[in-house]
């Protein structure tokens, strides 16, 4: 799989749903740069072309899914990129470099447990399509707009799901306990975790505390994404910096230290 | 047309040099394009040790620009040499290393591992680090130090060119361009980036755990432009321009103003592939602003 | 929420002051909002006789910010306090003079008409005339210039705050702010423009008539962030920010590295009601922020 | 009339034609911020809404005509900011600030020239419809474009109207014969010029050769518009600076020393 930079097309912009107004949930798809080969959980760098020079860098998407003629994205309107990104029209042009990243591990006839927090599931959305047994796949998703604003609906039916409702602060500790009874009954198969930091670091310390075998894609700024700023590390098992981009996103859960 | 440049015994295909920190170790944009066509890479700061660098967060995005405080991360610089040195294109692009010390001795021993390196084209000696016995202020903001670290980087540099990068964060950048000179330096280049800090209301906390970073990026572009003009007029050898250069027309400006060639830094976030389209853009460029050549436009500002 | 902010002797009804040269002399500004809703209002620079200013171009937009050689045109401090300053809400909004004179002596004559003023609250010192026997240097790059200026105003301004304007082109702003003290500053201001520099790679010619102008704006913000943070602990006076704010978010940031009121731009000329705008979103943003009032968030930044 | 400032949206944006590709015509027409009692020859400055932080200033353009319900205005695209206006669409909100500056005269009953250059024509369009007596006013207009680039046809009829086409730099010297020609010719009466800078200078120079009452609208790059920054002046009469943005943009023949 060749990495590019290629200028592609907007196909279609999509609302799905907004929640704390004004963060809205988009679903971008724009054509494919010949990325249908890519290990879900790489990610690309996006910037629209007419993005003048105030902001400084692309910004880095999970690639939700890909066929022969376009690549998904799904994100959520959080800050000056993604207002921007959220007012791109079909036709507009995008600057994209992908694949980037390693991507999750997809062993084939073990039994793997998806752990997706809020917008953490837009990589499943390919790797369950992509995966040689879906029927080993099992998927619990924690998240805290309504369903409809999330690529949910289209994963049920081609997968065992589950969801957890966030509707306040309150019901934390509910989810935090189901993710550690998650991860304990994964023993034995594996589980793959996108979602915020906490989300993140709870899962790492039950796989930990039960010996599971885990997987954690992180998020940091990018600026390059291709491993040459040195801005987006994290320290791995033995405690040395690493860029998140090249040597992840994707990491062994043994093998980050928060 | 003709995209060659010579100064400093160096031999550039096109003036176009990607610099140090914002495209690593070149490698990592080799899928983007192909990296004999650029003029130069600066590598990555290297240090005697590898260093881990700062803590995160080490970079902020700015309004046209960003801050950056990694600290030098590096594998040091013998695993440059080991690893990563014989994979670049070393004999078609000029690789420059450059250098990172926080005494002049530790240049020098840098300079000793690099000194016979046929794949380094010339040293670009980064003065940045805060100098401890002089209160803080780094290398670079202090002519009698910057004099200092150039002899001594120059004594020991077997004749590879010796270029000597100045921060722009000093009242008189001419005052050190001019040390650099009468140190022996053979060009050079600047500016390094300027020191800047952001903050976070809600955390009430700096945005980098380093408190405060080096600002580079268009936003400074302008503040890049005068200091090059200023170098070049106050010294005699050749200046490389560095400083929000993002296309093929900033590049002619800094030229225009005095500079033998040009970095590129921040703008290669704009896209993987921007330095290799600046230099597809240069002669279309050259041919809009009627300039022939770079000898003819170099320093050519008309100023009444 | 009481927005009121005292110090050096000054009580403003908010913290957001517009700042000099970009807000002329307030009544340009009148119809767009109300101006006893500000803060205060530095005036355009004033001299002791009229001035012409500097040939044209004198302003080129730069990526977030803009560089300006206006050359301190402004009709003289006589026919100001004659002409514009009975028009002013001087009962209701501080009025701040900002005087601009290249001797010691000449600040003093100048401080000399203001002192009398009713109208005026206060005396903003710029020192960025160059000095011509210092070897083009401006006064306010030289902290013993600084010193003795503010010295002059100081004694000659009959009671007034007098306020010390601190250019950012300097290797130690902590010095000049130091100098500003000492010389009896009431309170110091930065920052004045970053050096800058544009030019135009068709006509070869720079884009400026005087070649070099002064940078401001967005671009500029994370420097004069850095520079307000290191005065702020260089001094025990209260510092004014100025660099880049554009909206109330921008102004408590430099209050949380140690402001005590920050002064409104270039972001001026984004819209004219922008700083009317930035009082009307201070209370918000201030809970937003979790920020009860101004006194606790000030320089109240946690570094580790 | 008293000047504001305004978010209005965007009614139509219309391409009128393209000469020196991409140098687009627009007319672009917004909600009217409460200006039809405006004066032509004054301009206002806008600003789209979510133009970020990159570009510092707002953009002067000359009220080309407006009535109750909407203000429209014809521009080239040129640079950064005429480029992104261009990008407009319907319903997008724009910041603009006006009416400012002073306008033409409009004396009735007097023979009045109105001498327009490229883009120059755009405040004619407003001052034709609102003069007390369109039957004294004649307009040449000098262009280098195609007619329908600009807003021209619509002010055929209304007023004796003729054209000169710069089709190559050679028609220059014949332009500046006719402009040379015009102005003498319109002795007693009084000229009204909008153009670039040597057309402005042709006519002044004519002007004051054959002693004819002329007032020409000047251009310059402006940061504020309001006559604050002091960045827009031009030397006056007097040899004295004065803010083109709040003394002009229209002034005496006499009184400008380019
Ligand atoms: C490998 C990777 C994959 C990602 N995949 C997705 C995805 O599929 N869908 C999605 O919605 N988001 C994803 N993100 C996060 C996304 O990149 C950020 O939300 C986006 O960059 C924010 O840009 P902005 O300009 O809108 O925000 P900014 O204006 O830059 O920042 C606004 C706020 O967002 C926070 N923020 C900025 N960047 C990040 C970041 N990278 N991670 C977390 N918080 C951030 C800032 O701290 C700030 O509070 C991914 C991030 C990474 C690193
Ligand atoms: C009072 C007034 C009324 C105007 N009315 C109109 C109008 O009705 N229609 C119209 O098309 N234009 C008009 N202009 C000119 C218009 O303002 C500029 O074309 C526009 O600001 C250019 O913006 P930009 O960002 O696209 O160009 P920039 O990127 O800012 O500059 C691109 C190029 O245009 C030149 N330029 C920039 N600003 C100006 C300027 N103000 N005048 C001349 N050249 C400039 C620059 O030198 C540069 O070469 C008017 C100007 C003024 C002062
Ligand atoms: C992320 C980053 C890392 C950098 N690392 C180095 C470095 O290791 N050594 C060095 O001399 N300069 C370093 N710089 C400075 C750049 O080489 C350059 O001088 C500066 O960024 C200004 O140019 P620009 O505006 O084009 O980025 C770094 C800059 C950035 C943005
Ligand atoms: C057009 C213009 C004119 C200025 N004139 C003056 C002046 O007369 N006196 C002065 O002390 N500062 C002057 N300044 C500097 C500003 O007051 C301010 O210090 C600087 O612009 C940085 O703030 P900003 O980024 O918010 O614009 C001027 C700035 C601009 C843009
Ligand atoms: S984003 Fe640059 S190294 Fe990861
Ligand atoms: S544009 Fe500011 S004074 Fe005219």
């Amino acid at each position: 799989m060749v990495r590019n930079c290629r200028e592609v097309k907007v196909r279609e912009l999509r609302f799905l749903g907004a929640w704390d107004q004004p963060s809205d949930f988009v679903e971008l798809t724009l054509e494919n740069p010949g990325w249908d080969g890519y290990r879900p959980g790489q990610f690309a760098m996006l910037r629209p072309k007419h993005w003048g020079l105030e902001l400084s860098w692309g910004r880095p998407f999970s690639i939700s899914r890909a066929d022969e003629t376009s690549v998904t994205f799904f994100f959520q309107v959080v800050g000056r990129g993604t207002e921007r990104l959220a007012r791109l029209k079909p036709d507009d042009e995008v600057i994209i470099w992908g694949p980037l990243g390693n991507g999750f591990s997809a062993p084939p006839e073990t039994p793997t447990l998806l752990l997706a927090g809020g917008m953490g599931i837009a990589p499943f959305r390919g790797y369950i399509e992509k995966h040689p047994t879906p029927e080993f796949l099992r998927l619990v998703f924690a998240h805290r707009a309504g369903l409809d604003s999330y690529p949910f609906q289209q994963l049920v039916g081609s997968v065992r799901a589950e969801t957890v409702h966030e509707k306040s602060p309150d019901d934390l500790p509910m989810i935090i306990e189901r993710l550690q009874d998650e991860v304990r009954g994964a023993h034995g198969g594996i589980v793959l975790a996108c979602g915020p930091l906490p989300f993140l670091k709870t899962i790492q310390q039950a796989a930990r505390e039960h010996q599971v075998r885990a997987e954690l894609s992180l998020e940091r700024s990018m600026a390059c994404g291709v491993g040459a700023c040195l801005g987006c590390v994290c320290k791995n098992g033995q405690d040395k910096h690493v860029q998140v981009c090249a040597h992840g996103p994707v990491f062994k859960s043994d093998d980050v230290h928060f | 047309m003709d995209l060659r440049v010579e100064f400093a015994g160096l031999v550039l295909k096109n003036p176009i040099i990607t610099a140090s920190g914002t495209f690593g170790f070149g490698l990592e944009f080799a899928n983007f394009g192909d990296l004999k066509r650029l003029g130069g890479i600066v590598v990555k700061g290297l240090s005697l040790k590898p260093r881990e660098g700062n803590s995160m967060p080490r970079i902020v995005e700015t309004p046209c620009g960003m801050l950056n405080a990694i600290g030098i991360q590096n594998p040091g610089v013998e695993a440059f040499v080991r690893d990563k040195l014989p994979l670049l294109p070393w004999r078609e692009t000029a690789i420059i290393a450059n250098l990172y010390a926080c005494s002049a001795q530790e240049f020098g021993e840098l300079t000793g591992v690099l000194a016979g390196e046929e794949g380094v084209a010339a040293l670009e000696v980064n003065v940045s680090c805060p100098n401890v016995q002089s209160g803080g202020a780094a290398f670079g903001q202090d002519p009698t130090q910057i004099r200092k670290v150039t002899e001594e980087v120059k004594k020991r540099s077997g004749g590879k060119p010796v270029i000597v990068k100045l921060s722009p964060n000093v009242t008189d950048i001419g005052l050190c361009a001019r040390a650099a000179q009468e140190g022996g330096a053979d060009a050079v280049s600047l500016i390094n980036t300027l020191l800047g800090m952001a903050v976070d209301i809600r955390s009430r906390k700096p945005r980098l755990a380093n408190v405060v970073g080096g600002l580079s990026g268009p936003a400074i572009k302008p503040v890049a432009l005068r200091c090059v003009y200023q170098a070049s007029r106050a010294v005699t050898i050749p200046v490389i321009g560095i400083g929000g250069i993002g296309s093929a027309e900033d590049a002619l400006e800094f030229i225009l103003v005095g500079a033998s060639a040009v970095q590129v830094g921040t703008a290669n976030f704009l896209r993987p592939d921007q330095a290799f389209r600046i230099v597809d853009d240069l002669p279309r460029t050259m041919l809009k602003a009627r300039c022939e050549d770079f000898a003819s436009l170099r320093g050519s500002l008309v100023v009444s």
